[in-house]
C-alpha cells in the first residue's frame, strides 16, 4: 500500500513488530526507486521490497544494485555492505569508488534513504552517531552523508528507548547528525512526518494501538493530524 | 610508465621515514593491503598518521599498527566497531589522536587532494559537532562547511590485477578508497594478486591509471581473497 | 532501474521547455550526441542556456541549434574553431552570449553539482582575466579562485553501449563530457549503438551507473560512428 | 642529451629550424616522464621522444597513452586529440573522463606540459590564449590549467614574433593564462630559464647563432648566465 493510497489517520489495533515497521517503510517506496538503507533496523527493509518492484538498493561502500546475502559458502569477502556483512551483486549491478559513491549519495540521486535515530526532533533534526556519553569511542562513517544527501530521508526506529524515553523531540539532547534533514518517521506505534514534510511540526499520520491523544502524552507534544 | 615492480612489500615500503602521513585503503577487511600493512609494522617506521576509514579489525595489520603504538594520529570515519579494541584502548589511553571526518567528506577531501583543489563546500556535517569551528557558508538556500584537502606521503592500496606499467583495476566493494587515495600520495604502493604484461587490460576498463603508482607487488592470490569475516554490525539499532 | 526506452530521439527530448538549461556532451566531434541535438532542434524549445565544451562545427547539430537562435547563453571553454562559423557570425552580433571557463575548471563545476558539493577552490585561472571579479584564497600557498556548481536541467550524451537499467559504457575519447554531465542534470537522455538486456555489462566496467540516466535511445551504430572529421588545428603557433 | 649533461652556456652556431626546436624540447624530457603536449608547436616534440624512452603521453581529452597519428584509412573519430586530430591509442592507455582528466593535470601527477606562448614574462606569466584584439572570438580551452597544473610547465615558440617584437618581456601585455608557472623558454635562438626555476629573473641557458649581448639587445632586457 502506497502513501497515496493509504487513507490518512489509519490506525492499527496494536504496535507494529520490527518486521511489521519495515513492511510499512517497504509500501512507501515507489517501484523503481535507488534506496540507500542504514544499517541496523533499515537492513530489514530489503526482505519486503516486493519482486518486480525495480528498487535498487546502493550501499556507500561502492555498489548499486545489492544483493542479498548469499549462502554461507558463497560469501566473498570482497563483496560486503556499509555494515561489513556479505553481500551479493544483482544484474545491472556498477561498482565505483569511495568518492563517486558519497557524490551519488549527496547529490540527490538516491531517492529514498532509510535510517536509524537515536533521536528525532520536530523540525526534522537528526542525533544518530554518538551516544553522547563521555569516554565513548565516536564513530559516525557515512551516517553524516545519508542523512542530508537523499532526496528523502526517513527514519526506523521505535518511539520510545528501552527505558521509556521519548526518541522524537522538540529539540534533540544528543549530538547531531543532520539539521531538518528528516522528513517521517515510521516507528512501532506510529507514522509521523517532521521536518522539511510539514513545516517543521510533527504531523501524525497512523498510529498502531495508541489513540492519537496517548501518543501525545507519551511523547509530551502536540501532534498536528494530517489535513484531508 | 616507471612503476617500480619490487620482489616483496617490504622492499615496497622500504624508506618510509618517522612522522609520516600513510593512507591505508579498505572498508572494514575488504581491500585492506593486508601484506603492505604488515610489511610496514616490519620496516618499522613510527608516530605515523594514518589516514584510513576504520581502525583496524581485531588482530588485523591495521589494528597491530596501533597496539604497537606506531600511529600518532588517525584520520577516520568509523573506527569503533565491535572488534576495535587495539584502537579503543590506545584511544582511551590517550595515546592515538582522532580526527573523526564523516566518511563522504573523508573521501572527497582525499579526491581534492589529488585533483589539486584547495577546499569544497559540502552540506555534510553543517550544524555538527564535526563541523565546530569550521568556516560555513550558504549556497544556493542550503548550509555548508567548508573542508580542505588531504594528502599522504605514502597510500598503501590493495587492487586486483596490475600491468606493468601500473594501471589497476579492483575487484566488487574492495574497490573504495584505493582509487583516489592513488591520487593523493607522493608514493603510491600497490599489492595485486597478479601483474600482468602491459596491453593486458582494455584501456576502457581501467580504473586507476599508471601514472598513479609508483609501485606493484604481487601477493599470492589466495592469501588475499581469504580476508577476515565480517566483524561489525549496525552501531544502532 | 526506471529508465525511459524511447522509440525516437524526439522522444526523448520531448517537453524540453524554453529556457532550459541544456549540457550537451562531447569534445569536437567526439562524443556529440548528433541525433539528440537534432531531435532538440526539431522539437523547437528556443531561449537555451548551453553548456558545452566547443560551440559547433562547420553545420554540425550544435552549430545549427546556434545559427537558429535556439541558444540564448552558452558556457563553453573553446567556442572558436576553423569552421565555429556560426558561433563566431552569433557572437559578433550580439546574438548570442558568451561565460567563457577554463576547461578543468568547467568540467569540475559540473561534478561539483553532480556531487552535491556547494563550489572549490581551484587554481586554475587565478590571475587571469576569466577570474575577474572572483572571489581567491592562499592555499598552502598557492593562490586559487571560487568557482561554483553548474547544472543543467537536461544533459544530452552520447556513450557507446547501454543496458536496460541505464549503465553505460562509452567509447574511446568520445567518454569526455558525459559521464560527468549525466551527474548534474535534472533530466539525462542519452544516445547509444545499443541497447544491451540488464546484466549484459559487466558491473566492474560500467563507467556511468543508470542512476544517472532517464532515457536511452539506440541510433544505428553506423551513423552514430561517422562523425565529422577533425575540424581545428592547434589555435596558435 | 639531458639538461644535466649539456654543458650549461652550450651555444649552437645557427638558430634552431622547428623540428630542431622540438628534438631540444625532447631531449630535456626524462624517460618514464608523463607528458602533455600543448596543441601547435608542442605537438612536434612527440616525434623526437626516443623509442623505449618510457614517456607516457596525456591528452587532455581523456587519455594516457596517446600514440601517433594512424593511417588515413585507421582513422577514428572518436580517437581524437586536444586539437581534435585523429590519434592512436598504444598497449598500456587508459581512458578517462573529463573531470578525471583535468583532476590528472591539475593535480600535479603530470611531469611536463609543453606550451605555445604569445608572451611570457621573466617571472613565468604566461600569455597563450587571447592576441587581446577587440572583437576577437575568445576560447581558453584547457590552456590556463595545462599551465598550472604539471610539475613542470615550459614553453616552446620562436623568441620574436612575426614582426620582429619579443616574446619574452619583463611583463606579458597580453591576457594572462596563468601566473608565474613557466620554468623554461624553448626557442629558436635560445633555452631560457624564467619564473620558478630562476627565482623571477630570466637566464640564458644556451643560445643558437646569437651571442648573449644580442640576445639581450634583441630582448631589451638583461639576461644572467647560468652559474656554473
Amino acid at each position: 500500500m502506497s502513501a497515496e493510497t493509504m487513507p490518512t489517520g489509519a490506525r492499527g489495533t496494536t504496535p507494529l513488530s520490527t518486521a511489521q515497521m519495515a513492511a510499512r517503510v517497504a509500501a512507501d517506496i515507489r517501484p523503481g526507486s535507488y534506496v540507500n538503507l542504514g544499517i541496523g533496523l533499515p537492513t530489514l527493509v530489503a526482505d519486503h521490497l516486493p519482486a518486480g518492484s525495480g528498487i535498487t538498493l546502493h550501499t556507500e561502500n561502492g555498489l548499486l544494485g545489492m544483493g542479498p546475502s548469499p549462502g554461507a559458502d558463497l560469501v566473498d569477502p570482497e563483496l560486503i555492505n556499509a555494515g561489513k556483512v556479505p553481500v551479493t551483486e544483482l544484474a545491472g549491478a556498477s561498482y565505483f569508488h569511495q568518492a563517486d559513491s558519497f557524490a551519488m549519495m549527496r547529490g540527490g540521486h538516491i531517492d529514498v534513504c532509510v535510517l536509524g535515530a537515536f533521536q528525532v526532533s520536530t523540525s526534522g533534526d537528526l542525533a544518530n552517531w554518538s551516544t553522547g556519553r563521555p569516554g565513548a569511542v565516536p564513530a559516525v562513517g557515512g551516517a553524516m552523508d545519508l542523512a542530508v544527501g537523499a532526496k528523502r530521508s526517513v527514519v526506523m526506529m521505535r518511539l520510545l528507548t528501552k527505558d521509556g524515553r521519548p526518541k522524537l523531540l522538540r529539540e534533540c539532547t544528543l549530538p547531531l547528525t543532520g539539521v531538518g534533514c528528516v522528513s517521517r518517521i515510521y516507528s512501532d506505534v506510529a507514522v509521523i512526518d517532521v521536518g522539511p514534510a510539514s513545516d517543521g511540526e510533527a504531523v501524525l499520520v497512523e498510529s498502531y494501538g495508541v489513540a492519537h491523544r496517548e501518543l501525545e502524552e507519551m511523547l509530551g507534544l502536540s501532534l498536528a493530524s494530517v489535513s484531508v | 610508465m616507471t612503476v617500480q615492480l619490487p620482489q616483496t612489500a617490504l622492499d615496497a615500503v622500504g624508506g618510509v621515514a618517522d612522522g609520516s602521513t600513510v593512507m591505508i585503503g579498505g572498508f572494514g577487511p575488504a581491500g585492506q593491503p593486508v601484506e603492505l600493512i604488515e610489511a610496514l609494522l616490519e620496516q618499522g617506521a613510527g608516530d605515523l598518521v594514518v589516514v584510513s576509514n576504520n581502525a583496524g579489525n581485531g588482530e588485523d595489520a591495521l589494528a597491530r599498527l596501533i597496539h604497537r603504538g606506531r600511529v600518532r594520529r588517525i584520520v577516520c570515519s568509523f573506527p569503533r566497531q565491535l572488534d576495535s579494541w587495539h584502537f579503543d584502548e590506545a584511544y582511551r589511553a590517550g595515546r592515538i589522536e582522532l580526527e573523526l571526518v564523516p566518511q563522504g567528506n573523508l573521501a572527497e577531501r582525499i579526491r581534492a587532494a589529488g585533483a589539486g583543489l584547495g577546499g569544497f563546500f559540502t552540506p555534510t556535517g553543517y550544524g555538527t559537532p564535526l563541523a565546530e569551528g569550521k568556516e560555513t557558508r550558504v549556497v544556493d538556500g542550503v548550509p555548508m562547511v567548508f573542508e580542505s584537502p588531504l594528502r599522504a606521503d605514502l597510500a598503501l592500496v590493495k587492487a586486483f590485477r596490475a600491468d606493468a606499467a601500473g594501471n589497476l583495476v579492483y575487484r566488487k566493494t574492495a574497490r573504495n578508497f584505493g582509487p583516489i587515495m592513488a591520487t593523493a600520495a607522493h608514493r603510491t604502493v600497490v599489492q595485486v594478486t597478479e601483474v600482468l604484461p602491459i596491453g593486458s587490460i582494455d584501456p576502457e576498463t581501467v580504473v586507476t591509471p599508471g601514472i598513479y603508482v609508483d609501485a606493484v607487488v604481487p601477493i599470492d592470490s589466495a592469501t588475499v581473497l581469504a580476508g577476515a569475516q565480517p566483524s561489525e554490525r549496525g552501531a544502532m539499532s
